[in-house]
This record gives C-alpha cells, structure tokens and sequence, in this order.
C-alpha cells in the first residue's frame, strides 16, 4: 500500500506541521519551518501524482480516499501553491510583525491555520466521500475565518463575520444537498457509508432518483456556490479577501475558490448523470454569466487594491462555472486550464500586490504609483500578472478563454456578447487601474521592502509557459479529467 | 519540423529568434546602454533584412511551404505557414523594420541618460517579432497569440514616457480598443472553427481546416463581421480609429513609424486572410461595406489631420487616410470577386496591397522624420517649428519626398496605387448590380476630394515645419541628424521613388497573390507594352510611366537650367515685400491654424470645433485692444458619438451593480434566500 | 411499543422542533431565545435517538448523545456564559415585524411541503413526512438570520438551520454514517469557539454586537 | 519616327504659342471692357524683359523656391507632350492618361504652393492655403467630369477618348453635355480666371495664385509666368480634345496635321471669346462663395455621371 503511504504523507504532513507551529509560531525559524512542511506537501503531491499519473485513477484508505485525473492535478496545485505562497509570507509577514501590525499569538495561529487550511483543502480534494467533503469544506472556512480577522481592525472583522455567517449559512445548504444526496443514494446502494462514496455514486448515477437528485442540486450549487463566489452569493468575498492578511488572501483566491468549484462539479456530475438533463449545466451558466458581469461592472469602481483582484477573482470563478456549465470537451478542457492558470496567475498577483501595499502602507490604488521604477521586480510581475488575469497572450489565462469563447460562440452563441462584455469591461477595469500603479514617478513617501520575487517569477513562467506549451502529461491529465467530468 | 536548409520560412523563423534573442541580449546588457543600443537594433534590422528576403522570397516562388512546431496546446500545436499573401506581409514589414531599426540606433541614443532604455530595445524586439508571427500563424491560437504579442509590446512602447498622463492615457485605450478588438477576431475564428470541424477536438482551430469548410452564409457573415470588427478596430477604421491619433504620437518616434507604417497592416492581412482565404465565398454586400467605411475613413482621417498642429498627430490621422484607401482596394476587391470578375479583383487587390506597401514606406519615412524634428527641436507642435530646411537639409528633403509621395503626386509611390484605384473604380459598368454600379463612381470622387485635401494637408505640414521663418518664440538649438537616421530615410526616400517609377516589376513579382486569392491575373496585361508602361487592363484603356514623367521632368529642369544659366543673371538677397508695414515679425507668418481655416471653414460641420477670440481692452482707450487671444479647440466628434457614451454606460452600470454590495449583512443572507427559493422554484 | 406509536411520537416531536423554530423567530429576549434552542436540540436528540431504536441503528444513539452534549448543555452554557460575560441588552428588535415574519414562516412551511411531495412518495421510511418539517427549519433559521440584527441572535439562527439540517438527516435517512456525524458535531464545535472568540472581538472593537454597525464594507458611496 | 516629329511639334508649339493665346485673350477683354489693348505679342516682351533681369531673392527663400519654376514650367512641357492637339499618334501619349494629367498639374500646384510658404510671408502663406483649399474642391470636381467622359469612352487615355468621341459612331451624349460644363467652371477656377481668382490683380487680399509668387522675379517669374500661360492654353486644348476633337489627326498620316492645326487655331480662337465673356460677365467672388461655384462645378459632373449610367 504505498500509495496510502503517498497520502499519508500529502495529509499527514500539513496537519503535523499545524501542530508544531501552533507552538513555535513566532519562532525566527517558524516561516522556514512553514515552507519546509509546504515543500514536503508539495513533494509528497508530486509523488502522488506521478502514482496516478502511472496507474490512472485509485482508491486508498479502504475506499476512503480516491484520487483521480480531476482532483490529482487540483493537488499539486493547491500544495504547489501553498508552497509559493508560504515562501512569500516569510518576508511579507516578518515585516507585518516588525510594524506590529500582527502580535505573537497572531503569529502563532496564522502559521498553524495556514497549515491547517492545506490540510483541510487536501482532505476536500482526495476524500471518496461526499460527506467528508462538506466537512473538509466547512474546516477550511473556519481555519480561515479567523485569519481574515487578524488585523483586528473594525473592517478587518466587520469582514470575517461576513465571511462566518454567510459561508455558514452557504455551507448549511450544501450539507442538506448531500442529506438528499444520500437519501436518493442509500436507495439504490443500501444504507452505510458506501452511499456516500462518489466512486460508488457515480457508478450508478443514471438509477438515482432525478427530482431528488436536482432538488439536491440546488442546495449543493447555492452552498458550495456559496464558497465558489458566484453572484448573488458573493458578498463576502469582495470583502474576506482584502482584509485579510496578504497570503491568505493569495490562497483563498487562488486556492481555496478552486476547491468549492472542484466540489460543485462533483455533484453536479452525479446530478447530470442522474437527470439526463441540461438542467444543472444551465444553473452553472446562469450564475457564471451573472458573476460575470456583475464582477466586471463592480470592477469598474474599486479604489482597494485588494479587493479589486477579488473581484477579478469572482469574474474568473464565472468564467470556469460558465463553462462547466456549457459542457462539452472543448469547454471543460477549457473550464480545468482555467482554474489552473487562473489560481497561478491570482496568487502571483497577490504576492505583488502585497509588497506593492507594504511599500506605500495603503492598499488605495490611488496612492500606489511608480512600481516599475520603485521595485522594477515588483512593478513588472503586477504588470504581467495583471496582463494574464486579464486574458493577453500569450499567457495561459488567454489559452483557456480562447477554449472556453470558441465553444461558447458554437453552442450558446448567445451567451457570448455577455460574455464578451463582461470580459472587455473587465479589462479596461483593471488596466485602467494597473498602469497608473506601475507608471510614473516614484512618490516621496514609498518605502522599499524585501520582496520575495521567486514565487512571482515561478508562477508568471508557469503561466506563460503553459499559454506557449502544454506538456504531454498535463495534457492528458485534463483529457481524462474531462472524460470523468463529461 | 524545421529542417537545417535555407527556404523562406526557416528564414523567416530565424528572424523572429534573432528578435527573441535581441529581447534577451537587451535584458542582459541593460547596465550598459551605449553597447546595447547598437548591438540590439543591429540585431533587429539583420532580423528584419532576414525576413524581408524571406518574404520577397516566397511571393517571388509563388508556393507556400509550411510547420508545425511543437509549442501550443497539444491537439493544436502552433503552425506555420509562408504562402506569398503571408510573404508579401512579411516582407513589407520587415523592409520598413530594417529601415526603423537603422534609424533607431541613431534615434535611441537620444535617450541615453534620459531614462531606462532597455524597455525600449526589449518591446521594440518583441514587436517586431510579434508582426512577423502574426504573418506567419496559421492557426487561429497561434494567431491571436502573436497578435497580441504585438499589441501588448506595442503598448509598452506607447508607454514608454510613462511619467506623463497622456501617453498613459492612450496607451490604455489604445489596449482597451486593441483587446477589444482581438476578442471580436477570437469569436470570429471560433464561428469558423465551429463550422470547420465542431468542438470535439482542436483541429478546427487551424486555418487548413477553415479553409477546407463551406461555412453556412449566415454564419460566415457573423464570422466576417466579427473579424472586421476586430481588424477594423486595429487598423484605426472610422469609427473605430480614436485611439490612433492617441497612441502614435505619443510613442517614440521609432515606434511610431512601425505602428503606423506595418502594423496597420497586419490587420489589412488579417482582412484579407479571412474573406479571401479562409471564408473565400464573399457576398457582394460585404465589399459595400468595407468599401463605405473606407471611403469615409480615407476622407474623415485626412480632414481630422488637416485641422491637427502636432505634426505626429497628423501623421497619424493620415494613416487613418491612407487606410481607408487601402480598404476601398479591398472593398472592391471583395465586390468584383463576388461578381466573379477575377482580373478586375486582382486590380482592386493589388491597388489595395500596392498602397498597403506604399503607405509603409512614406508613412514610415515621414515618421521617422517628424522623429528627427523632434529631437531636433523639442516641439511636436508645428506652430512653434519653422525655417528648418536650413537647419536641417538632408531631413527637409527626405521629409519632403515623403510628403510627396503621400499626396499622390507623380512620379513617385504614393500615386500608382491610388492611380490604381481609379481605375479599379472606372470599372464598375462591368459591375451586374446597378446600385454599385452607381456608387463606386461617387466612391471615386471622394477619393479624389481626399488626394487632393492630402496635397493641401501635407504642404501644410511641409510648409509650416520646415519653411518660412522659425516660428517659436524661444529660439533652440537645431543641428541636422546623424548619419543611421538619414541613411534610414534615405533609403526609405529610395523605395518611395523606385516603387513609383518601376510599377510594372513590381506588379509582375506580385501578382501570384492576387492570382491565388482572386483567380485573376495582372502581369500579362499590366506589362503588355513593356516595363516602362504600367497597362493595368489594357493599353488603350489606361497607361502610366512613372520613369517617364520622372525622367521627362528631370530632362526638361536640366534643359531650362543650362539654357538660362548659360548667361545667368545675377541674385540677390533682399528684404521680402511688407506692404510697406516695416515690423513683420516671425509671428505673422501663415501658421498650422491659419493655414487650414478655409477647410475648416468648409467642413465644419464634421467637427467639433470651439473656436474663442478673447479681447484684452487696454485701460485707456477700449476700441483698441491690448492684445486679442486666440483659441481653437477641435475634438474628434466619433469621441463623444461612440467611446464617451460606452464608457458613460459602463460607470452608469457599474453604480447601479455596486448598489449589490451594500453592506448589510442581512440584506447578503436574503440573497441567498431567494436565490434558494427560485432555484427551488426552476427545478420542480 | 409498536410502530403506530413510534410514528406519533416522531411526528410530535417533529411538531414540537418547528414549533420551538416558530418561537425563536417571535421571541425578542436573548435568554428566551437560548433556552428555546435548548429546547428545540432537546427534541432533536430524544428523536435521534427513537430513530435509531426504531431503525436499529445503533450509531444513531451516539448522535443522540453528542446532539445533547453539544445542543443542550455545551451550547447554550457557552452563550449564557457570553451574554454575561459581554453584558449584552436582553432584547432585541426585529426587522420585519413579528406577524409579518411569522406569515413568512408559514408560506416557508407551505412551500416546503410542496417541494418534498416527490420524496415523500419515494421514502418508505416511517420519518419521511418529517423532511418538510426540517427543510421548513433550516428556512426558519434563515429567516431568523435575516430578520435579526443582533449578532448572538444571527448565530442562535444559524445553530437552528443546522438543528434542522440534523433534524433532516435523522428523519429522511436514519442518519448519516458516523464519520460524517462526527465531523459535523466537531465542525459545529469549532464553530462555537470561533463565534465565542468573534463575539468578544467585536464588543470590543465596536461596543455592541448590532450588526447593523458592520456595513463599512460595501460599494455604495 | 513620324510620332516624335508630331510629338516634338507639339511640345513646341504649346511652348512657342501660348503666350500668343494669352495675348490674344488680353486683347479682346480690354476690347470687351473699351480699352486699347496692348499687342498680341505683348506677352513675348513680357518674358524676354524677364528674363533678362537680375533676380532677388528673399532672404530666406530655400532650394524649393529656387527649384519651383523649372518644375512647374518641366510639368507644363510633359503635359503638352501628352495631350493630343494634333494628333492622337503621340508616341509619350502611353505615359500618362487622363487622371495622371490632372495629378502633374497637382504637383506643379503643391510645388508653387510650398514656394509660397517658403519667403515667411503672411501673404505667401495665405496664398497657398486659399489655392489649396480651392484646389482640394476643384480637382475632384475635374476628376469627376473626366470620370464621366471617359466611362463613356470605356478609356482613361486620352489619345483613345479622342478616338472614340472622333468616331462616327458616336453620338451628343447627355452626360457629356453635363460634363462639359462642370469642365468649363473648373478651368476658369484651375487657370486663375476671374470669378475665381483676377491674374490682372495685386490687391493682396483678394489675390490667390499671385499671392503665392509674389516674391518671384526675373528668370523665376519668367518660368512661372510662361508656365501658367501655358496652363491655359493646355486646359482649353484638353477640353477641345476631349468634348470637340473635331480635326485632331486621328491616323499616323502626318497629311492631317496642318488641317488639325487650322482647327486648332480657330477652336483656342474661339474658346478665348468665351472666356472673356464669362470673365467680362462676372465679378471675382468672394473666396467663400467659391465653394458654391466648385460645388455646382461638381454637381454638374455628377449629373454627368449619373445620366451616363441612367440614361445610356
């Protein structure tokens, strides 16, 4: 069983490494210790990965655990990215502490939730089981709610009780979605908990109950819609995100919105196998073209740095949903690439936009100017990054729009002006606040910083090396994901 | 895969890493600007001469050959392909490329110790580079890559002087319009993709594929609308052109003169590409509009550039000129193949690609020297230029060339193409459709009202810079320019000459591309009487020497001079005529304003002009004014009829859609009620 | 006892959890609201566990259990102990007016039975008319949150949606598998020490625990 | 070989005899206006007088002011190898048809126009912006009527509308009629004539094409002058060419030319009287009004244009 032994480690890892940092946190040597526990999650994902990669798709853990094509490649990612992101925090979060923005316990329970949200995205993506899914779900919203309040400013927990209450509530539908779930499964797989392994339930998809499987979806797409950020649910995310601390704004954007995603196409997998309908593909198109343009029009006006990106990160949430939605190879090849370099290209930009408002101690974009001349390494990974989010080539972000437009324009063609909209009005958006940030003179009271410029630059030449060339082996991967999905 | 031979497209691939390397070189060596200069733009014009033999090349060969490399996604690896349509583009730009990038190793120095400039020298590579993948793409991916490759480059360039607002300014609508435009072409490869092969795998995306297909005609027109949507928009086709006049001037002048000169033209390509090539089947409606908008793009940009003052800013609004009568070729192009009159195509098409050419060489020349005005003086605004063709005389003359060249005078370029047009236009009687029949005539009308206002804008702007009396009131500084910047005009002066005086050879090389795109053939008539006699159809229809008129004018200058200065009188210097008025300062010289007011006059009604005349009183007696102030303000009236609106409505939009995000939590939690509750409601 | 009786009682304390639900959403005192929670997770835990005796499902007596330590005493000791410990105000007022509310309650019920008419034709579990009663609960927790401004009262709304979300699981499935009961129960915990530590961390910044207050986040300006 | 004997010919007689037509056009306007009218040779004098005086320069005329007069006058001569006056047989015919005619008066135009700007005066600017801005509406109004003539012709070359106007076959066409007039109008305003502009005049704020030449003198102003007889003369025989080509040699029988001349003769004779009349007729216009007279000018064509393709 050295598969389970992969695992053990990929979930083991991060859970440990909570444990000791909970002590240890404001330790000189806590942020390395950090990125070590990262580094080895991360190893362990690649181990796990190239199994999968050899084998294709397994159960481990007694059925507890399956990893397949879909939820391998959304594991590395996630541990790669929590990687980047904890060798960003290193410098990022030092200084907080130095300007006493952040206390020793803060110091302590960031390091040790950081890790403790890795883990609980982990579980998310390799459990078998629908149940444990919501539960991992709801343990990465609490890991993180708190560290969204770890300002402690008045906006910085106006913020995180948003985010409680809402994803609570959010989470509280999906968790009923699954009761229906199960009571449709248990009566055709007999009661236990094999009615709650996916890998059992999508095996009999088509005999499992349609109205209650589509009365299932809807708490299941409100809930863990809820947590994707799809518009009217988004309320929270706007404002989670930017009071945050830098890096967990980075992951919840780059990560964790993934995760939910991931969840949601789950279920709406066994739903579409189940109803032989459009039905559930047209909820998710509904709600990515509202989240479309709803976060594109908001775009329009922000003057927070941070929560500008948020927004940007509800349009882009939009754009995957939309096209799960649509179906098709094209599209969900399209949908997986997207969630890929969307959450490489957004974490990058958060990394960036992190030094940029440490350097003038304001995330106002209006007071955050001359970064190519400030700290060029920062000015330009905001510029590029800013330029992937936004769909230039020959970033990845434009590679998966390209997938997603094309079949758009071929099976809903009237969806695309919409979409069309959407996307122009958000480039103009963020382009027009990007380059007065990155342009111009430096102003008198920006202050240089450490910057951590690897991970920028890692995940900038990932983006653009996979808007130039998609290797075999990530190929494949989403061409049997896609098989798993369609 | 590429193999180690030597054919046009490995040397076209050559090029574009020689420009990858130059970016590399340029990042490498930025510590050390007085090397990187040289080394770098000698390094994009050996890239450029690469790709222009390579072009010239390929449309002398008259077959394509194509690649595919092992980049891009898997099911839809990046291909290549070098048929003469593709080659005469590669060619065109990089023959203007190899002239720029001369010139900017003069022209770049300037900017030492000014500011970084390994920006510059990294963007100008991958710009260039951009330009020719673009040409070379043949797939839609790899297309809309190197496409915006080129665009984003170029926005870097346009922002290079990033500390004033105006270049940030339109540098964003420049990339707002530019991406705009990109998505529009995106979704028209998707309709053709779609269509091709359906979504099941990626072998639709490839312009093989398309041009395999028999698109349905309602969807082929939603494709080429889309695609000249967003090739319009790049080309700077009324009314999508605002930003142009924006965006060129601000750049350096290096930049400006590739902007304007090739990379307009890659959208022309782009037109070309998709109607003639990949759709193939053209209603004849399609030509009508493309025509139309020529039409009104060639006169509305060369009356908006007859009213401008900043030299660049003309400069540009002429591209948008010139443009618009490369379109009206391509209009009618569109409109004789849809009638399936195929010779009289190929004589639209090559009207249309002969003047894309033309259009890059003068516009190229006269941007590189209102570049050197520039440097030299400081100034892009002309009214403070003046007398400078005896500072600068090598410019002067070159720049004048220039001038001539893009007002349709014989014997040079400019005039054979629009001569071409002409005749292209005569031919309508042949035309089935009565309407069209009717209206290409009136089409060529408004093509003569726009050669002559482009005469009249470009004695301006001749006059006004380099003649007459400095005009300024702080007297500068001004020395001729160094050696790579007029060797560079130079030779950009040349081709205008010899592609005015040797038509015919030209037409001859290129005729292979209107044959493939149109089915109609040029050569044999276009030569029928010799090289020196340009036949277009026939030589009793119409015929033009270039050599002659050049030669026959030369000849008679010569024999007049010798006559008269057999015994020539004497010259002398002596005050001008001053109405016996003894204090004729500079200031009273005709100016830019001046200069245009009768047009102005005349075509008001198309601007938006506030024009203010402000009385000083003097203290002691009113009815003689101290002093009159004048000022005159004239705004592109496609500002406020099309972007203000949209931007208007964006940030109506964007308050009413902010009203979402109140604030309250409980309102957030009835959200998410009655979303519950519809979705209930939609399922059962 | 036989299955006749067992039913009965089922359906009473199904009654009984939604009437409990109802007077949540009247009641205005904060105390009185604690101690219908206490009463409704009571209701909850005595129905787990005849479900589970009914159904041989042995696991579910360790819900029924866990329900009572975590619903009946953990719960509301912690919001007793907050209450005092903050000082809080003992009422509360409400957004829409109470009548209004409760009619609102009432089209929730209606509509909820409707919607789980399907099911009940497919179940042939002895519960199955329960779900409508907890759909209805869980949409009376949320009209709970949506009408109240106080932030302890948003939370006793949120605990109530998930009594019925309990509620649902036991009656429409004889409950979930254990692992995933148990990860509920410690998601719920964690949750109790979190809105704990909200609680004070909001008294504190804003010296009261309105919510009304929290609404600087927005777009509107 | 006969071809450029014609050709030589013509080029000589276009030289050696505008002056004469302009003389000649002098003379009957101050008999038209009763006055005693110099010689027909008067013109002649003029030039030579010219020519032999010294020349002075503006201080800060360039190259282009010294350069302006032989092209203009080097335009004028290639033009009078093209058009056919006695012939059709015009070996440099090939070199330019119709529309390159109107575009190398353009460039002897724009020339003129920068030598106006070139001295730094107020009036040589003026000049040339008011002789652009006429031209910029004159020329496609030309264009236009010649669009008209030679879509009927099916030919741009002029030796060929000839030919084919000068057939038998061909009959009085509405839309040549039309465009006649329109041409009419556009050669009063591209010579300089009177409701367009005054040659006679030094008024500086009414004058246009003389604004522009204002600081010319000697050799220069001798070129200029001859060109722009020239010019007249060139635009009264293209219009006989092209609306009356009654005579013109049509054959490469050089028997034909001395009666081509004699029609020549009598056809320019003739076409002086009507612009002496017109010229006697009207008053110089205001230089906005002019917009209305190159408008009906264009107007005029575009009927022309229209009748072609409605009416035959």
């Amino acid at each position: 069983m050295q598969n389970s032994a992969v695992l053990l480690i990929l979930l083991g890892t991060p859970l440990f490494a909570a444990a000791v940092l909970a002590f240890v946190g404001d330790r000189r040597f806590a942020p390395e210790v950090n990125i070590a526990g990262s580094a080895a999650t991360f190893a362990a994902g690649l181990g796990l990965a190239f199994e999968v990669y050899k084998q294709g798709s397994m159960l481990a853990g007694g059925n507890f655990f399956f990893v397949d094509a879909f939820n391998v490649y959304l594991a590395v990612l996630t541990s790669f990215v929590s990687m980047t992101t904890a060798i960003f925090s290193r410098p990022y979060m030092r200084r907080e502490r130095e300007h006493g923005r952040v206390g020793h316990w803060g110091m302590r329970f960031y390091h040790a939730m950081f890790q403790l949200f890795i883990f609980a995205m982990l579980l998310c993506l390799l459990t078998n089981n629908i149940g444990v899914l919501w539960i991992a779900m709801e343990l990465a919203t609490l890991s993180t709610v708190l560290l969204v309040s770890l300002y402690r400013t008045p906006t910085a927990i106006e913020a995180a009780w948003k985010y409680f209450i809402l994803c609570g509530v959010g989470i509280a539908q999906a968790l009923f979605g699954t009761v229906l779930l199960y009571f449709a499964a248990e009566r055709v797989l007999g009661e236990g908990g094999q009615a709650l392994l996916w890998t059992n339930l999508s095996l009999v998809s088509d005999k499992l109950e349609p109205t209650i499987l589509s009365l299932a979806f809807v708490f299941l797409m409100v809930g863990y819609g809820t947590k994707v950020g799809l518009v009217p649910l988004h309320n929270w995310l706007p404002d989670a995100h930017s009071e945050g601390p830098t890096p967990i704004s980075a992951v919840l954007s780059g990560l964790l919105l993934n995760i939910a995603l991931y969840a949601l196409v789950r279920c709406k997998v066994l739903v579409d196998g189940a109803t032989h309908s459009h039905h559930a593909g047209d909820i998710m198109m509904g709600f990515g073209i509202l989240s479309i343009l709803v976060a594109s029009f908001s775009l329009l006006r922000q003057k927070d740095i941070k929560r500008m990106f948020s927004y940007s990160s509800i349009e882009h949430m939009g754009i995957a949903t939309f096209a799960f939605g649509l179906g098709g190879p094209v599209a969900t090849f399209g949908a997986l690439l997207h969630m890929l370099v969307h959450s490489l290209a957004k974490s990058a930009i958060f990394f960036t936009v992190g030094h940029a408002s440490q350097m003038h101690r304001t995330q106002e974009m209006d007071r955050i100017k001359g970064l190519f001349k400030g700290n060029p390494l920062v000015g330009w990974g905001f510029m590029f990054g800013a330029m992937a989010i936004v769909g230039m080539p020959p970033f990845g972000v434009f590679t998966s729009e390209f997938l997603i437009l094309t079949a758009t324009m071929k099976s809903a063609p009237l969806m695309t002006p919409f979409l069309l909209l959407g996307l122009g009005v958000a480039f103009a958006a963020i382009f027009r606040k990007v380059q007065t940030m990155v342009a111009g003179d430096v102003p008198e009271y920006q202050t240089p910083v450490k910057a951590a410029h690897v991970p920028v630059m890692l995940h900038m030449a990932i983006v653009l090396a996979i808007g130039i060339y998609l290797p075999d082996f990530l190929n494949n991967w989403f061409h049997t994901a896609v098989e798993l999905i369609k | 895969m590429i193999q180690l031979t030597l054919t046009p497209l490995n040397l076209a691939s050559f090029a574009i890493i020689l420009l990858l390397a130059q970016t590399a070189i340029a990042s490498i060596l930025r510590k050390n600007e007085r090397l990187m200069v040289p080394v770098c733009f000698a390094l994009s014009s050996a890239a450029s001469f690469a790709a222009t033999a390579a072009g010239v090349w390929t449309v002398g060969l008259g077959s394509s050959s194509s690649a595919v490399m092992a980049l891009g996604l898997p099911g839809l690896p990046f291909h290549l392909r070098l048929d003469p349509l593709s080659g005469y583009f590669l060619g065109l730009i990089g023959l203007l490329s190899f002239f720029v990038s001369i010139y900017s190793i003069g022209y770049v120095k300037g900017f030492i110790g000014h500011r970084p400039i390994a920006r510059l020298c990294i963007f100008y590579g991958l710009f260039i580079a951009g330009m020719f993948m673009v040409v070379l793409a043949d797939d839609a991916l790899f297309f809309l890559i190197s496409w915006e490759t080129m665009a984003a480059a170029s926005y870097f360039l346009v922002m290079f002087e990033d500390e004033r607002v105006e270049n940030r300014r339109a540098a964003f609508l420049y990339i707002v319009v530019a991406h705009v435009g990109a998505v529009a072409i995106l979704l028209a490869f998707g309709v053709m993709a779609g269509l091709a092969t359906g979504f099941d795998n990626f072998s639709g995306f490839t312009f093989d594929a398309m041009r395999q297909a028999d698109f349905p005609p309602e969807w082929a027109t939603v494709a080429f609308l889309l695609a000249f949507f967003g090739f319009g928009a790049k080309a700077g086709i009324v009314p999508m052109h605002v930003w142009l006049p924006e965006a060129h001037p601000v750049a350096p002048s290096n930049v400006s003169a590739l902007m304007s000169g090739v990379m307009l033209k890659t959208a022309v390509y782009g037109i070309l590409r998709v109607t003639f090539d990949l759709i193939k089947i053209i209603p004849w409606w399609w030509g009508a509009l493309v025509l139309a908008l020529g039409i009104i793009s060639a006169l509305m940009g060369i009356l908006y550039a007859m009213m401008e003052k900043d030299l660049k800013r003309l400069l540009a609004y002429s591209s948008v000129e010139n443009i618009g009568i490369i379109m009206i070729g391509v209009g009618m192009a569109m409109v004789f193949k849809s009638f399936g009159q195929g010779i009289f195509a190929a004589l639209a098409l090559i009207a249309a690609l002969y003047h894309a050419v033309n259009h890059a060489m003068f516009k190229g020349l006269l941007f590189m020297g209102a570049g050197a005005v520039l440097h030299a003086t400081h100034e892009r605004n002309m009214e403070e230029m003046g007398g400078l063709i005896h500072k600068m005389p090598w410019t002067a003359a070159l720049f004048l060339i220039g001038c001539v060249s893009i007002s349709a005078l014989p014997p040079f370029n400019g005039f054979v193409s629009e001569w071409l047009t002409f005749q292209a236009f005569l031919l309508s009687p042949a035309l089935p459709s009565p309407l069209m029949k009717l209206l290409m005539p009136l089409g060529a009308a408004l093509l003569a009202l726009t050669a002559a206002l482009a005469a009249a804008c470009f004695v301006k702007a001749f006059g006004v810079t380099f003649l007459g009396n400095w005009r300024g009131r702080h007297r500068t500084q001004v020395q001729e320019t160094c050696w790579p910047i007029r060797i560079a005009m130079g030779m950009a002066a040349t081709s205008c000459l010899l592609l005015g005086i040797l038509p015919t050879v030209f037409i001859d090389w290129m005729d292979v591309i209107a044959e493939q795109l149109t089915g109609g053939k040029l050569a044999t008539s276009a030569g029928a009487v010799g090289w020196m006699w340009l036949t277009p159809i026939a030589p009793e229809r119409a015929s033009y020497s270039g050599l002659v008129v050049f030669s026959g004018i030369l000849a008679v200058y010569a024999i007049v001079y010798i006559i008269l200065h057999v015994n020539p009188g004497k010259i002398r210097r002596g005050h001008v005529w001053d109405c016996g008025f003894e204090k004729l300062t500079n200031r009273m010289q005709y100016n830019a304003i001046s200069f245009s007011m009768p047009i102005r006059r005349i075509f008001g009604f198309l601007f938006n002009i506030k024009e203010e005349v402000r009385l000083v009183p003097q203290q002691a007696h009113s009815a003689f004014p101290q002093k009159l102030i004048y000022s005159l303000r004239i705004r592109d009236r496609f500002w406020n009829w099309i972007y203000k609106p949209v931007a208007d409505a964006s940030f109506w939009l964007s308050r009413r859609v902010g009203r979402l995000q109140q604030g309250r939590i409980n309102t957030y939690l009835i959200y998410s009620f009655v979303t519950i509750i519809l979705l209930l409601l939609f399922v059962r | 006892m036989n299955i006749q009786t067992i039913t009965q009682i089922n359906s009473f304390l199904a009654a009984f959890v939604l009437l409990t639900a109802f007077g949540m959403l009247a009641q205005k005192k904060i105390n009185s609201l604690i101690h219908l929670f206490t009463w409704q997770g009571l209701f909850l835990s005595i129905n787990t566990a005849i479900v589970g005796y009914v159904a041989g499902r042995h696991h579910l007596y360790i819900s029924s259990v866990l329900t009572l330590a975590l619903k009946v005493i953990l719960l509301p000791y912690i919001l007793h102990l907050l209450i005092a410990r903050l000082k809080i105000r003992k009422d509360v007022e409400t957004i829409v007016n109470i009548p209004a509310t409760m009619l609102i309650g009432i089209a929730l019920v209606i509509f909820s039975y409707h919607l789980t008419a399907p099911v009940r034709e497919l179940s042939t579990f002895i519960t199955r008319s329960t779900l409508a009663i907890a759909l209805a609960t869980v949409m009376i927790g949320l009209l709970m949150m949506i009408t109240r401004k106080h932030a302890v009262t948003q939370i006793i709304g949120f605990l109530a949606m998930e009594n019925g979300l309990f509620f649902a699981a036991t009656s429409a499935t004889y409950g979930m598998p254990l692992v995933v009961e148990l990860g509920v129960a410690l998601d719920v915990l964690i949750a109790a020490f979190i809105f704990g530590m909200f609680f004070f961390q909001i008294h504190t910044t804003f010296d009261s625990l309105d919510v009304d207050q929290m609404a600087r986040l927005k777009e509107e300006s | 070989m006969a071809g450029f004997i014609i050709e030589i010919l013509q080029i000589a007689l276009v030289i050696g005899l505008a002056p004469i037509f302009a003389g000649w056009v002098k003379m009957l306007k101050c008999w038209s206006q009763g006055r005693s009218s110099p010689s027909i040779l008067q013109p002649y004098r003029n030039l030579l007088k010219l020519f032999s005086k010294d020349i002075i320069l503006a201080e800060n005329a360039s190259w282009i002011f010294r350069f302006t007069p032989y092209l203009v006058f080097g335009t004028g001569v290639l033009v009078s190898a093209i058009i056919p006056l006695l012939s059709t047989d015009l070996p440099l015919a090939l070199t330019a048809d119709v529309i390159v005619l109107v575009s190398l008066f353009a460039i002897a135009r724009f020339f003129t126009a920068l030598a106006g700007m070139d001295i730094g005066t107020a009036f040589g600017g003026m000049g040339s912006s008011r002789e652009m801005m006429i031209a910029s509406i004159s020329e496609p109004a030309m264009l236009m009527a010649i669009f008209t003539v030679s879509l009927s012709c099916g030919s741009t070359s002029l030796s060929r509308i000839v030919e084919v106007i000068y057939s038998p076959a061909s009959v009085i066409k509405p839309s040549l009629a039309f465009a006649f007039i329109a041409f009419v109008l556009i050669t009063l305003a591209e010579t300089g004539r009177v409701p367009v502009d005054n040659p006679a005049t030094h008024l500086e704020l009414t004058m246009v094409h003389e604004a522009m030449i204002l600081e010319y003198s000697g050799r220069h102003l001798a070129l200029i002058e001859w060109a722009g007889m020239m010019k007249l003369f060139l635009f009264i025989s293209l219009g006989v060419a092209l609306f009356a080509p009654v005579g013109i040699a049509v054959s490469t029988n050089p028997a034909g030319i001395p009666l081509a001349f004699v029609y020549l003769s009598l056809k320019l004779g003739f076409s002086g009287i009507v612009i002496v009349l017109i010229e006697t007729g009207l008053a110089k216009m205001r230089l906005f009004r002019l917009t209305e007279f190159l408008g009906a000018a264009f107007l005029m064509a575009t009927l022309g244009m229209l009748s072609f393709f409605m009416l035959e």
